[in-house]
């Protein structure tokens, strides 16, 4: 599609360009409207065009976000985004897909075209909004909200076991596994490396709903213990919080981490290619440990879309298109005869 | 060697008068699923096209599952009809029966017509085979078949002895039993050996000593019949070969002319194929042809399930590509929320439904045609959508063109209805000359018309299509989706208006469809009078013959069959109304018939066949005889 | 203070008759989703009910999100109509419109009967909000309301100062606007604030401070219009109350309707429920009434998704329960595949579908009825199963204890209708005596019966339905699933006549449901005439009202409205025949139609509405007056 | 339900009495009749009654087997069994509850409610039948075939990566994972450890589908080199294969698992509850490394049924079920008039 706009994807813009003429409708003080201006705001800096880039949302407050974009946008239907952006990304390989989806979305209905779409490890950034609830459908309990979560279905308090996201991507096979806060600095970072990241991006977004969940990420996002309860990560870079004061480390005993002192010589470095320690990360038990943030894996693979494409050109080579050749196939007969009367 | 049944008799003249001249005959195979009697009956069905004779053939095996050896439902058949008259039915009772076990005897020899032939492999008439088959005594000797003519040898013994030169084990050389009982099939119908030899050849080119196995066994068969006095029962017929139009003829398959049809769609329209699908029986066979086309810029995606797969194949029509998604009834079923979504978005799709025996799992390999309704009605809300028809493995070929046409030009879902029965059976087929299609050009919109200040995604042309716009085109970049929208915009519009405006349109488009398909035709007879019998799908093979057979009779019966169910031609109404009674056989409990009571209000009265089975030709003429009597 | 818009005039006598008498009167609230005018409206309605008058209500709020203020498609709305007749419907055009912002009147002021009155809050009039209504002049003063008696003051700063004393911040003291304007509503018609007062102190029991506001608000408003000289235009209505059957009232919304109506099922049954669903307006609710009522032996369960709930809920049946679900079209359309495994195992299920504006995601917060098809149809196969109406809120009950009556009387899933309209408006109910509702026991199959000899899963009874078998039984174990059966003893058959048979009982049971169901009656007038007005579902309001009012205008018009849509009832045929001219209004396409022309072969035309809003009266009394003249 | 048969859990049964009167149907030398007489064989071990016994499956060949067992069996729809078997257990959670299903099954159409019967953790034995293909519908290929394979609709090979069916319960929030071979004689303990296991057991069965992908395990499977290529895990044991000389340790330098001799101190004693580790175990590299078999994962937690049926016991505590009252809740008025004539 290129030729139509040559040099499209060189102009420069800047967060307005991305941002759409309609109307944005979520409620005053939703985590949302962060995610979308920190979206607009990296956008110039991916150095790609309006045009070639598509928006795919299931169904869900989240997933108006296509709306505001400037760009093309499928609001489609609940929990199916990622089958519509297989599609779109295998019709047209050219384009940049993000998939904007909530937990309700991705994780209820959604979760098994999530695990596809990880482990066929289709290009695309996955930003899932985890507000831990149903916003769009007024606030019932969803696969990620914690025991006991009272909603008009569970005015009692919910029993089932919450799946962790994270958990799941790497269960699924996901390549890319990060982990951010709606309203944190670092988000257009983050965004910037799931881009980057050639194949399926999973971007866990703890989304605050402060009409049916407000404060639910308060315990590790709050001002005052963000610091002691944050673990950001970067690649090469040694495991430290708490304004560098404290690290992790594996205890080799019970071979799980555990937190140290930041000078013992123990303090892992991050090596986001370990699937072992991902793995640890991503569950860090909570009491006493920070919550791992920033890009908890990468481990980059071919994409569905390139081998696709690929296996497409070799079986293709050397053959002509001939219709006429095709339905003529197989062994065949002429009559010369005069047609019957009747 | 050759024992003839105690009792059993030679076929009577008045017998042989009391079926249909010899026009045509019905021969089956029939064998344990290990036998390879499919391989038989295809490699026979080959050979008698080359021949000449116009012919219909019917498979008929066991659920997907292999059963084991020598039970009754792991009995695999096939059926084929061929003459020298116009064929469009599989037949109804066969004349010759060819049994390989005591269970495919056990199966099939009820539906033999009296004074029938039966060949059968006696080696295999073990006590532990016929066991197996729940017979006490063996039918050979107990006289059970005496309104049959019977004639039994070892084909077993003899296979194995005609393959020894070549050294296989026994099984590998019983293996060779169907080329065996195939060549003595060629001898009977007076049939060339040639080009099944040729197919042998390559088929086996890796393993020569099994290619020339095989054929000993083939000649071996054929000598058998020309040299060994099986005395009169198996006598030679020779059948001519039917009058067909000039031209190039080959067989096919339904589900291999449906997919090429898709093809072709796509070439003329101008379009890569994006199809999606999920494996299902009958429906699988469509998705393995596609998938080694690539060359005509056919992408094939086996999906995680049906949604999965309509939704890829609305993103990708979405994308620019023509979307295809393929399935049967439960499938089909999974896919109605996301088919819902391409009516509000009115993007082009091509769904296409191979029915089987349901409800449920039902009946995964036997045909039916009892999701009309599904594809009609189907669906929450007001989400009409064009549905086309096959009547046969040809007729596949040139509505899947269609329904790609209509798809592309008018920008919506079309659903496409074949069945197991199609899928499976083979007939000749007429080589279409492609230059003779017109094509259907797409075109995308690449700029904001003049008359539009910003870009309107849902502008109506004077068909009341709306444009499709690829991403990828700068200027035009917009948001669509499920929710009611504005005219024009697009954008989302929850207000009275708007829901009632685009209600109105979304219908008034499909039904605007009628002005580009033909008037409804009659097959056979005058377009008015006593009784009209029509149908749709695969029922047209016995409807045509009962009602050619009731006209010879004198009869005044004609024959309407129906490719468009949704929007039905303009003149159907008046057409239908001219008759003064309706029939309409479904392999259901009567769909099309509802459809027709509500647009027409005429007095359509159903015949309802709901076994799996197609209907016999017998069956619709005696209702014909019902309803004029 | 009170400044009457330039030019308005009062309404004069022959305006006033112009309007149905004066025994009824509609009232909107409409403000933003902020100002807690469902709440308003909820409260008004109670105090209304509570003076005996009769009513219907029909709340009107936006999309499932929550906009912005101010926003005109933030705007939520509550209408009620009540008076001292009978009321179905929440009637047509509002006689008074109270709007607290501009966005809320833009929005609702057209609907506004000529001459009716309108009372705003002009403390809300400013220029950003008026800029966000899309005001360019405030329509206070340039005159455009002036075919309407207009009213305004600053209710905004008057709550503000009648709250002072309990030293609110000023977002709070805002907040008790809507009962500020509740009070006002209550002095116009004469209303008893002490009901809601109680209700006031219960509500905020934890913060007394907020309690007393609220009530200094609502007294306020009282006050003002009863001291402060507003002058005629609102004038003091006295509604007398609306004579009723003598009992206990209650007022009940179609969700809570139907829940209870389903505990009352199972109850009456003698079985647990298992409720599985999915959230999705406007279904949630049910899910939320029963989420409370363990005590009644019922488990709710929100499953993954829709094919879960089905399936859960299938599963539960099949081990002894009474299994629910319960959606919208869209996941209706989900659960589809599962509903035909429920036809072919024959486990009694209820699947509740509380419909909404289609296709696809559509409007899911207007109410529609446009999945008759779907309920009736929309299933892969020959596929039949029951489907039951409901009305009207309070209806919703009794057609709840119908669907479970028939589930497990007759081993079916039955399918229930209702949809948004119902499942939100209010209405009284005469509380019903449970005592008088005769309960119909389950009994489960415990042991092998004399007759058989081994467990017959598929075994008969004389009105064709099969033993309920619970797991845990000893002596029964048996398998079951969705592949075709042999009669009786349910293992896998294929067979063309177990096929055949086993299709002929699963219809033959469904139709045979008939034999249980009572007769059609007619709502209003002679059972044969000139034009019948067929109904079902939520449209019964406005048909009844229109009927009523054209046969007060002396024509001959009756009121057939039908809760059994499959099958139909035995003399549903004969009496449409027995009309000349048959009107079937729906909110959908006509898809009752399609039923009542296939059934019946009857010239029923269709009434469509499909814009989200339910029939206004005079919609259907000008379709009735254009059939008779 | 117990009163109806009161000592039926105690009757002695043998094999025979678990195989019910149906004609099994699976081809000749199909890996599935193994797994079914393993099962008979253990059933009679478990100390559970017949008809307290429930096999529910989807569809495929190896959904078939609950036609084959003599207890009660619910052959349900394609991927959906675990909806069906959750609706079943709360229903009854008397109930012992068997998950019949295939790789195709379970994680192609069925993914999503596999991970949430897992992440609820209803009690029940989950038994995936991975032949890496569908069989029923004629060999194609499956989520869990390899890149490469050759099947009706890949005839040019699939491109897809494969998910893990162990590492995807792991990230579904399973709480037993087990892998076993269909003909390997230790099937039956892992039955009874799977059956143990209070709340729901994973079970993987390699199991070769002879007819549309033959061998396909056979690289460590086959005799030859089965001792070489397998390593069966036992908690509380060194991590030791190919006849007890070869180990298993944690490479601390890389922090992922390399083999070493058997008698290295650094051998790993194998703790089922230890989730990092078991990632890694499940996802052992393959070249060099062997397989590994057994329980590799168990950490009981609360069940989904037990639960809900608490929380349901504790919210009607105290309330009796009065129809009358539910239906007059609310405010209520009389209504002494007479009722209009009309
Ligand atoms: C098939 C279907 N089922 C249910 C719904 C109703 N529904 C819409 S969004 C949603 C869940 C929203 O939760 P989440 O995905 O977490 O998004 P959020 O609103 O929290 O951002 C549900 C149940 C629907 N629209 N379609
Ligand atoms: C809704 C639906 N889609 C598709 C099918 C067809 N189908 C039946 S089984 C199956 C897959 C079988 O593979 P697997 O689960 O691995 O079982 P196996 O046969 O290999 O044991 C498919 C696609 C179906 N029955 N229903
Ligand atoms: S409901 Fe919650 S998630 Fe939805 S828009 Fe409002 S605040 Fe945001
Ligand atoms: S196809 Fe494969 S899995 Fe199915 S029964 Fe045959 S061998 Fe077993
Ligand atoms: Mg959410
Ligand atoms: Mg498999």
């Amino acid at each position: 599609m290129n030729e139509m706009t040559p040099n499209a994807a060189l102009a420069v813009t800047t967060a307005k360009d991305w941002a759409s003429d309609q109307e944005v409708r979520w409620c005053p003080g939703c985590g949302d409207y962060a995610v979308l201006k920190a979206v607009q705001r990296t956008m110039p800096d991916l150095g790609v065009a309006r045009e070639k880039t598509v928006f795919v949302s299931g169904i869900g407050c989240s997933s108006r976000f296509p709306y505001y974009m400037a760009t093309y946008g499928f609001h489609t239907i609940h929990g199916r985004a990622p089958a519509f952006a297989t599609g779109i990304k295998l019709a047209n390989p050219e384009l940049d897909v993000w998939i904007i989806t909530g937990d309700g979305d991705a994780l209820s209905i959604g979760g098994n075209h999530t695990m596809h779409v990880l482990r066929r490890n289709l290009d695309c950034q996955i930003l899932l909004f985890n507000n831990e609830i149903y916003g769009l459908t007024k606030g019932q309990y969803s696969p990620t909200s914690r025991i006991g979560t009272r909603s008009p279905s569970t005015p009692f308090g919910s029993v089932d076991r919450p799946v962790a996201p994270c958990m799941f991507a790497l269960g699924s096979g996901a390549r890319f596994i990060a982990r951010v806060i709606d309203v944190h600095k670092s988000l257009p970072d983050v965004l910037k490396a799931a881009h980057a990241h050639r194949g399926a991006s999973f971007v866990e977004i703890y989304q605050n709903c402060i009409v049916y969940n407000d404060d639910v990420f308060a315990s590790f996002t709050a001002r005052d213990f963000s610091a002691e309860r944050q673990l950001w990560l970067a690649a090469g870079e040694k495991m430290l919080f708490a304004g560098g004061t404290k690290g992790i480390a594996l205890d080799g005993e019970r071979l799980v981490l555990k937190v140290v002192e930041a000078d013992d010589p123990a303090v892992l470095v991050h090596d986001p290619r370990n699937r072992g320690v991902a793995a640890m990360l991503i569950e860090l038990p909570g009491q006493g440990f920070p919550v791992a943030l920033g890009v908890i894996y990468e481990d980059p693979a071919p994409t569905f879309e390139s081998s696709v494409v690929e296996q497409n050109l070799a079986a293709a080579k050397g053959k002509t298109p001939d219709l006429q050749a095709l339905v003529s196939k197989g062994q065949s007969w002429m009559v010369e005869k005069e047609p019957r009367a009747e | 060697m050759v024992a003839m049944a105690t009792a059993s008799h030679i076929v009577t003249e008045t017998e042989a008068d009391a079926h249909p001249a010899m026009e045509a005959v019905v021969v089956r195979f029939a064998g344990d699923s290990g036998d390879g009697m499919q391989l038989t009956g295809g490699q026979f069905t080959l050979s008698t096209a080359l021949a000449g004779n116009d012919l219909a053939t019917f498979p008929d095996f066991p659920a997907e599952i292999r059963a084991p050896q020598g039970t009754t439902f792991g009995v695999s058949a096939f059926q084929i009809n061929f003459g020298s008259c116009a064929i469009d039915t599989a037949g109804d009772q066969p004349d010759v029966l060819i049994a390989m076990n005591p269970a495919a005897l056990k199966v099939n020899v009820k539906e033999l017509r009296e004074g029938g032939l039966i060949i059968v492999d006696d080696g295999e008439f073990t006590q532990r085979n016929l066991a197996k088959a729940g017979y006490e005594a063996s039918p050979l000797e107990d006289g059970s078949l005496a309104k049959w003519q019977l004639v039994h040898f070892n084909i077993s013994a003899l296979t194995v002895e005609a393959v020894k030169p070549f050294g296989l084990g026994n099984k590998e050389a019983l293996r060779c039993k169907n080329m065996w009982t195939l060549g003595l099939a060629l001898w009977m119908f007076d049939r060339d050996r040639a080009p099944i030899v040729d197919w042998l050849k390559t088929k086996f080119a890796k393993a020569p000593e099994l290619a020339e196995a095989n054929i000993a066994a083939l000649n071996a068969g054929h000598a058998y019949g020309e040299t060994v006095e099986i005395g009169t029962p198996v006598r030679r017929h020779h059948i001519d070969a039917a009058p067909a139009e000039p031209g190039l003829y080959r067989t096919v398959t339904g589900a291999e002319a449906l997919s090429v049809g898709l093809v072709a769609g796509a070439q003329l329209a101008g379009l890569k194929m994006f199809f999606a699908g999920y494996p299902i029986t009958p429906a699988s066979a469509i998705l393995h042809h596609l998938a080694r086309l690539k060359e005509f810029g056919i992408t094939t995606f086996q999906a995680e399930d049906e949604i999965a797969a309509v939704c890829a194949a609305i993103g990708a029509s979405y994308a620019g590509q023509l979307g295809v998604t393929s399935s049967s009834g439960p499938g089909i079923a999974l896919k109605t929320e996301g088919i819902g979504l391409a009516v509000m978005t009115e993007l082009p799709l091509v769904i296409v439904n191979s029915q089987r025996g349901g409800p449920s799992t039902g009946l995964p390999t036997k045909t039916e045609q009892s999701d009309l309704y599904q594809a009609v009605y189907g669906r929450n809300a007001d989400s009409p959508l064009p549905v086309i028809a096959a009547r046969s493995p040809s007729d596949a070929f040139e509505c899947a063109i269609e329904a790609v046409r209509i798809a592309t030009r008018y920008m919506v879902p079309v659903m496409l209805l074949t069945d197991g029965y199609i899928a499976n059976a083979a007939e000749p087929w007429k080589v279409p000359d492609m230059a003779s299609y017109a094509p259907f050009p797409v075109s995308f919109l690449e700029e904001v018309p003049e008359h539009d200040k910003i870009v309107m995604p849902y502008a109506r042309n004077e068909e009341l299509a709306r444009p499709w716009i690829k991403p990828g085109t700068a200027g035009l970049e917009h948001r669509i989706g499920g929710i009611e929208k504005a005219p024009g915009s697009g954008n989302i519009d929850y207000s009275p208006e708007a829901h009632a405006e685009m209600t109105r349109v979304r219908a008034a488009k499909v039904a605007g469809v009628v002005h580009s398909i033909p008037d409804q035709a009659v097959c056979l007879g005058e377009d008015s009078g006593e009784l009209a019998v029509v149908g749709w799908g695969s029922t047209y093979g016995p409807i045509h013959q009962a009602v050619r057979r009731a006209r010879l009779r004198g009869l005044n019966v004609s024959h309407i069959h129906i490719r468009h169910i949704v929007p039905m031609p303009k003149n159907l109404g008046p057409l239908l109304k001219g008759f003064k009674q309706i029939l309409v056989p479904e392999m259901n409990s009567g769909q099309l018939k509802t459809v027709l009571r509500d647009h027409f209000l005429v007095d359509a009265q159903s015949l309802s066949k709901v076994s799996g089975q197609p209907f016999r030709i017998a069956e619709i003429e005696a209702a014909i005889d019902g309803a004029l009597k």
